[in-house]
């Protein structure tokens, strides 16, 4: 082992020679790849058929490539600049970055309707790419002008493959950008719930980078590996843990049309993923050598055993309420506005619902069942000697299935991208010009719904986490097991007699349903009425005593 | 010869050899990336059924087993089977092997136990899975699969699925769920602490 | 109950073995070590005494004679009779033992007062006293490898500790804050 | 009683020569004992809670011999922030010794400077001015409450709950910038020394303390929202870590500890010192279940009641400070004190009330300007010392709320 000592940990790692000769190397394989792409250029001129798409794709890649070194050339050389110029223009990078991903999301969409179109009028097998740009020109000749571009283009949008590379690509942004603002919210509404601030400084406006800040700081942690840890569990840990987490956003719905890959069986899917998940930290626990985070993943095994049930019970309610599993489906039958969302339907899908986000927040080690690591007892549970990414990913993971699981809570309760209006109100404008289209995706049903409601349980899920102290592990199971467990048994029974007994349109069902809208109704009411309320006399309420600040205060 | 030579065998080359030999005769038709998906799972899953075989410490024993579960449950996937997948995924990923590795991590008792099965024993392995594997694949050669339908199974296996379990299977889907209830009683009553009988109760002044 | 009465009444039970000890504002009793169990036993149990709370024992090194005189400060909390159910404080009272500073010991007094258990393992660690029928002697503040009992007049700081040179190394020409005898 | 306890080192060393894992220095020993009968073989393992632990505060090791979740036994290690004050007491005169008190419950260091002048003008037989005794309950009932604030934080911290924590620091940084106004020190203040306080309060300090108080009291109320009567708090600790009054004086505990068990004994009240005689307060005392607001699960002596004790300790420092505020006279706020101190030949143990129990201090004059002997009695170190007696057979998760609502600050345990 050789000798690391004080010094080797204060030098730079990167001294003035490794800067230059990286600016170097950036420069000539910049100019390399220009000169390569101008090549493919004359080639593309020549070239006929796949030729041509070859040569246009060599154009596209070598060019792309050599920009990208000869910008990082630049940032070396005025590394200083551009560190101002981002911080100054921080926020309008970060809002184009959203609305880019939402375009980025909506432009295949609408591409994947042309595309349908045109292969609807060519029944069989794959249609070419001269195909392609006869449908697009509208004359059959095959001149090779932009519209080939176009249609190579559109090629191959055709595949279920692509679509699909296309919707994991989506799914892993839209995922990470959850995660980024879910870590900063948190910190946020925590701050604001303790009576200070939260972050304020990193990246300009109330420190919206902080959790981009965050993230960079743990890729360049040192990584650390204990002695008499299995390395390779060690290390397959954090990512058997995050997979799974990811993995659940494929079946999740964003709207009809917008989701990854609509699974028939997507609600078992999410389960299924939530199961697995649990193996990274039990992988964790044992790996780290280490006796607390030993003690921490039996936590999580414990606690798993007993909420995997009632969450299993809870899902079946929405199951058999409306017969199918494919989560689509669900949403679509909630779409008649707030009163006939399935929480409201009859009280035992109400009590389904309660018990589920209940569960839910223990298999995502949530508020008062975070357990697994309580930090208190367990200095960190399973996370112990975790430092650098690998935390970083657990810590990912744990914001990506929080969301997921928020998310899930109300496409099977709360009418998933549906707004509280019912939907036949905006029929008409359903398939209008695109302005129109905007308007009923905002005003009736759309993603920004979905997203919404998300974040609305995500927020719950704060709230309880920065108010309730944690529960012990036998309060857990007995929590889980003998209350929760029973109550989804009673909610099951009673949702099979009252479908069985209560005719929809019965003046009981009617009754029923009112009464929970209403109390739906008056608490989200009440939530606005509190956040409203606190607002307005934040001050008195946060209390700073210090009128005129003291000596020395 | 040092103590491991048994495991330096090129074991898994013929298993896989064997394995893609086998269906060989019977290549996918349809579209290439799926011929592509199902070789690199099938080789996902052999070579962690190999791992969880020849590992000697027992978590990784546990994973590797993960992997093999995970690589059949992808199959599934792959023939469009996906009820079957995420049933697999929910039962063995998520519900045996988490009490496999519950059970693993509460008795074992030192960290580095390693397994060295004696080379006598591994020998009588071979033999055996030598035997069923050429049982087999003469079964796999000599069966004329019936070729699945071109675009995969119809849409709506759940609902037929569920349908079929309450009408035409529905002795079996009931004795199946008296063994189940059975084996949660014994289960119960297994893990009742046993009653404070004997002298050494756990109270504090003895 | 004043200091004076208990002594008169302890003389009285036990004769010799106890003897008034009249020191300037901190009245108590002497007792001879082999005694003292008996003595603690009965300062417990006494209804009329009934010191059940000990509150601290303290080891005073009188370095020129080779004695070190160990201060039991007892208390009698009185449970309420008065109806805001106050306790009251029925008396305080400073028992003395002296005991040879080498080697000397003190039968232990762990099961009259519980608390002397860990007072009397501090009171070993400090300054060197013995307590027989202790049920666990061991250092309790310094390091259970440390050598010599700080608290002790004639104490020299060591020069270094496990390879690590001390303060009193460091400050080898003028006196180190402790060398002072 | 019961046999000779076979001692923690004593257990260890047994279990290093016979059953020492290799590869595996830092488990010391594995005992492998048929607990549970049923030939279910549980392994039980020696695991170390500090000397850095989040919920042990400062650094305390716990030695934990644990089976799964079960806590078998408990044996606290301290010794880690050891000075020797008494040492050093031995070569320093009075006035130079009060900074060390400062550090022991560094808290309520403000109770220890109190307690130890008070212990030093009784060997000397020293008059203190009015405004000086004054001042000094003032800054002792102030420092308490900032003390109760820190305990307060900190066992809603080990219960899981962040948010407490950041409210109580919120409500003591006012204490503190009171205390920062009238000695420039935020936590070791040196302020109160021999005769009186060093120096007079600053003009305008009465009514800012008055403003504070007002603030202040009807926090109190939300804290009790918050935590005091959170079902999960109560779960969590209602009933556990349960000390009986006999015990309690028998381990000699003392302060909220004590209290927390039903005795209701304070020595501002029942062995009154310097002016808390003339003022009006009473002293709460642990309840049990469904009394006097007090969850269906209290016990008297359980962890909660202790937690109970110190909240309502601090509204009786309110109305005590209000009443100083009313008396507080004019004139001088410290006696004459001759620049060179002659401590006669005399002896003397005094106790006062401090934050987590009664501090003693016993100071031997021979003579000389410095003392011949000064034995400081910690109340921590008492309470600490029923640690292993109370932590048995209970929850890792119930030594973080056991160990938190004893409230123990190492300062004063190891000295």
């Amino acid at each position: 082992m050789n000798k690391f000592s004080a010094e080797d940990a204060l030098r730079p790692r990167f001294t003035a020679a490794h800067k230059a000769l990286a600016l170097r190397g950036f420069v000539i394989a910049g100019v390399a790849l220009l000169a390569a792409a101008v090549g493919f250029g004359f080639v593309a001129g020549v070239a006929q058929g796949v030729g041509y798409a070859a040569a246009v794709g060599g154009v596209v890649l070598a060019g792309l490539t050599g920009a990208c070194c000869l910008l990082a050339a630049f940032v070396i050389r005025f590394a200083a600049l551009v560190g101002r110029v981002l911080l100054t223009l921080a926020l309008p990078i970060f809002l184009g970055g959203v609305v880019g991903i939402v375009v980025l999301a909506w432009i295949p969409a609408l591409l994947y309707e042309r595309v349908d179109g045109i292969k609807a009028d060519h029944p069989g097998a794959a249609v070419s790419v001269a195909q392609f740009e006869a449908a697009l020109t509208g004359n059959a000749a095959a001149a090779r002008g932009p519209a080939y571009l176009a249609a190579l283009a559109l090629w191959p949008l055709q595949f279920q493959l692509t679509r699909d590379v296309l919707a994991v690509v989506g799914v892993v942004g839209f995922v990470s950008l959850v995660a980024m603002f879910g870590i900063w919210w948190e910190r946020k509404v925590a701050g604001r719930m303790q009576s200070r601030l939260g972050p304020m400084r990193v990246g300009g406006w109330h420190g919206w980078a902080q959790s981009l800040a965050d993230g960079l700081k743990l890729l360049q942690k040192e990584d650390i590996f204990i002695a008499g840890a299995d390395r390779a569990l060690f290390r397959l840990a954090p990512y058997v843990a995050f997979i799974p987490a990811m993995c659940l956003f494929i079946a999740l719905p964003f709207s009809a049309a917008w989701v990854a890959r609509d699974l028939e069986v997507g609600l078992i899917f999410i389960f299924a993923m939530l199961g697995v998940g649990v193996l990274g930290v039990l992988l964790a626990g044992w790996a780290s050598n280490n006796k607390w985070s030993m003690l921490g993943a039996m936590r999580e095994a414990c606690q798993m055993i007993s909420y995997e049930i009632p969450l299993g019970f809870a899902l079946l309610v929405p199951i058999m309420t409306l017969g199918t599993l494919r989560l689509t489906a669900i949403g679509e039958a909630q779409s008649g506005g707030f009163h006939t969302w399935l929480a409201f339907a009859n009280p035992f899908t109400f009590i389904a619902a309660i018990v589920f986000f209940v569960a839910t927040l223990a298999s995502c080690k949530r508020a008062p069942f975070d357990l697994p690591e309580a930090e208190s007892e367990l200095v960190a549970g399973y996370l112990t000697e975790y430092s650098g990414f690998r935390w970083a990913l657990f810590f990912f993971a744990e914001y990506a299935e929080m969301f997921a699981v928020a998310a899930l809570a109300s496409v099977l309760f709360f009418g998933a991208w549906y707004s509280p209006l019912p939907a036949s109100w905006g029929a008409a404008w359903a398939d209008g010009p695109l302005w129109q289209r905007a308007v009923h995706g905002v005003l009736y049903s759309g993603p920004i719904w979905f997203v919404l409601k998300g974040f609305f349980f995500f927020f719950v899920q704060l709230w309880l986490r920065w108010t309730l102290p944690r529960i012990r592990l036998d309060q857990v199971m007995y929590a889980c097991v003998q209350v929760l467990l029973p109550l989804t048994m009673v909610a099951l029974l009673g949702n099979t007699l009252w479908l069985w007994l209560v005719r929809p349109g019965a003046w009981l069902a009617v009754a029923v349903n009112l009464i929970l809208t209403a109390i739906g109704g008056l608490t989200v009411v009440a939530m606005a009425a509190i956040v409203l309320y606190g607002y307005l006399n934040r001050r008195r309420l946060v209390g700073t005593m210090a009128v005129d600040p003291l000596p020395g205060g | 010869m040092t103590r491991g030579w048994l495991y330096r065998l090129p074991l898994p080359a013929l298993l896989a050899a064997s394995a893609l030999a086998a269906d060989g005769a019977a290549a996918p038709a349809a579209d290439p990336g799926k011929a592509v998906a199902f070789y690199l799972v099938a080789a996902v899953t052999v070579g962690s059924a190999l791992g969880c075989a020849i590992a000697t410490n027992i978590v990784r024993m546990a994973m590797c087993l993960l992997g093999t579960l995970g690589g059949v449950a992808l199959l599934y996937f792959l023939m469009s089977a996906t009820f079957l997948g995420v049933i697999q995924l929910i039962v063995y990923a998520g519900g045996t092997l988490i009490v496999i590795v519950f059970g693993v991590m509460l008795t074992s008792r030192a960290y580095g136990v390693k397994l060295r099965p004696r080379p006598v024993e591994v020998l009588a392995a071979l033999v055996v899975c030598g035997a069923l594997l050429v049982g087999l694949v003469a079964v796999l050669l000599r069966t004329d699969w019936p070729a699945a339908p071109a675009g995969g199974a119809a849409e709506g296996t759940v609902a037929a699925l569920g349908g079929s379990l309450l009408s035409v299977y529905l002795v079996p889907f009931e004795l199946a769920s008296v063994l189940l209830l059975a084996v949660m009683i014994g289960a119960a009553y297994l893990a009742q602490p046993a009653l404070p009988t004997a002298g050494d109760g756990a109270g504090p002044e003895e | 109950m004043t200091a004076q009465e208990v002594a008169e009444l302890l003389i009285a039970r036990f004769g010799t073995a106890v003897e008034a000890a009249p020191v300037e504002i901190h009245p108590g009793v002497r007792v001879t070590p082999e005694a003292w169990p008996a003595v603690a036993r009965f300062l417990r149990e006494e209804p009329r005494l009934s010191f059940n709370m000990l509150r601290c024992i303290s080891g005073l090194d009188l370095h020129p004679e080779p004695q070190i005189e160990l201060v039991y400060d007892l208390i009698a909390m009185r449970a309420p009779t008065a109806a805001d159910g106050l306790w009251s404080n029925g008396g305080e009272l400073a028992v003395r033992i002296r005991v040879a500073r080498d080697g000397g010991s003190v039968p232990s007094v762990w099961d009259v007062w519980r608390a002397a258990e860990w007072h009397e393992r501090e009171a070993y660690d400090l300054l060197g006293v013995g307590f027989d029928g202790h049920p666990d002697l061991r250092r309790i503040l310094c390091p259970d490898d440390w050598v010599g009992h700080p608290l002790r007049k004639d104490y020299e700081f060591p020069k270094e500790y496990q390879g690590i040179p001390s303060a009193a190394a460091a400050a080898e020409g003028e006196g180190g804050c402790g060398a002072s005898g | 009683m019961r046999g000779k306890r076979v001692s923690g080192a004593e257990r260890n060393r047994q279990g290093m020569e016979d059953k020492l894992l290799q590869g595996r220095p830092d488990v010391l020993v594995e005992v492998d004992r048929d607990r549970a009968g049923g030939g279910l073989r549980t392994e039980e393992m020696l695991v170390n809670m500090g000397p850095q632990h989040p919920s042990t505060h400062g650094v305390l090791r716990l030695m934990l011999r644990i089976d799964g979740e079960l806590v078998l036994e408990c044996t606290p290690h301290i010794g880690y922030l050891h000075r020797c004050a008494e040492k050093i007491g031995e070569n320093v005169t009075p006035v130079q010794f009060i900074p060390i008190t400062d550090r022991l419950d560094y808290l309520a260091a403000m109770i220890n400077n109190h307690g130890y002048s008070l212990a030093v003008e009784k060997l000397l037989g020293m008059e203190v001015p009015e405004r000086g005794r004054y001042i000094r309950v003032i800054m002792s009932e102030l420092n308490r409450i900032a003390s109760h604030l820190v305990s307060f934080g900190a066992y809603g911290l080990d219960m899981g709950a962040f948010t407490p924590f950041v409210y109580a620091f919120r409500e003591r940084e006012y204490i503190l910038d009171l205390f920062e106004q009238v000695c420039g020190a935020r936590l070791t203040y040196s302020y109160l020394s021999i005769g009186g306080a060093t120096q007079d309060l600053p003009e305008g300090f009465p009514e800012r303390l008055a403003q504070f108080l007002d603030y202040f009291e009807p926090k109190i109320a939300e804290y009790n929202n918050l935590l005091s009567f959170n079902q999960i708090f109560v779960k969590r600790t209602a009933g556990v870590g349960v000390i009986s009054a006999a015990d309690a004086i028998a381990w000699g505990l003392t302060g909220p500890c004590l209290r927390g068990s039903g005795v209701k004994w304070d020595l501002r009240k029942c062995v009154p010192y310097d002016i808390y005689d003339r003022f009006e307060f009473d002293i709460p005392v642990g309840l049990p279940g469904g009394v006097g607001g007090a969850p269906r699960e209290a016990v008297v002596g359980d962890s909660w009641n202790r937690y109970y004790v110190r909240i309502l300790e601090m509204q009786q420092s309110v109305r005590i400070l209000r009443q100083c505020l009313q008396q507080l006279p004019s004139g001088d706020f410290r006696a004459k004190v001759p620049r060179v101190l002659k401590l006669p030949a005399k002896e003397t143990y005094l106790e006062v009330e401090g934050g987590r129990g009664q501090v003693g201090y016993l100071v031997v004059g021979d003579g000389k300007a410095v003392p011949r002997r000064v034995k400081i009695r910690g109340p921590s170190f008492c309470n600490l010392s029923i640690a292993s007696h109370v932590c048995r057979n209970v929850l890792i998760a119930d030594i973080a709320a056991i160990i938190g609502s004893i409230d123990v600050v190492m300062g004063e345990v190891d000295r």
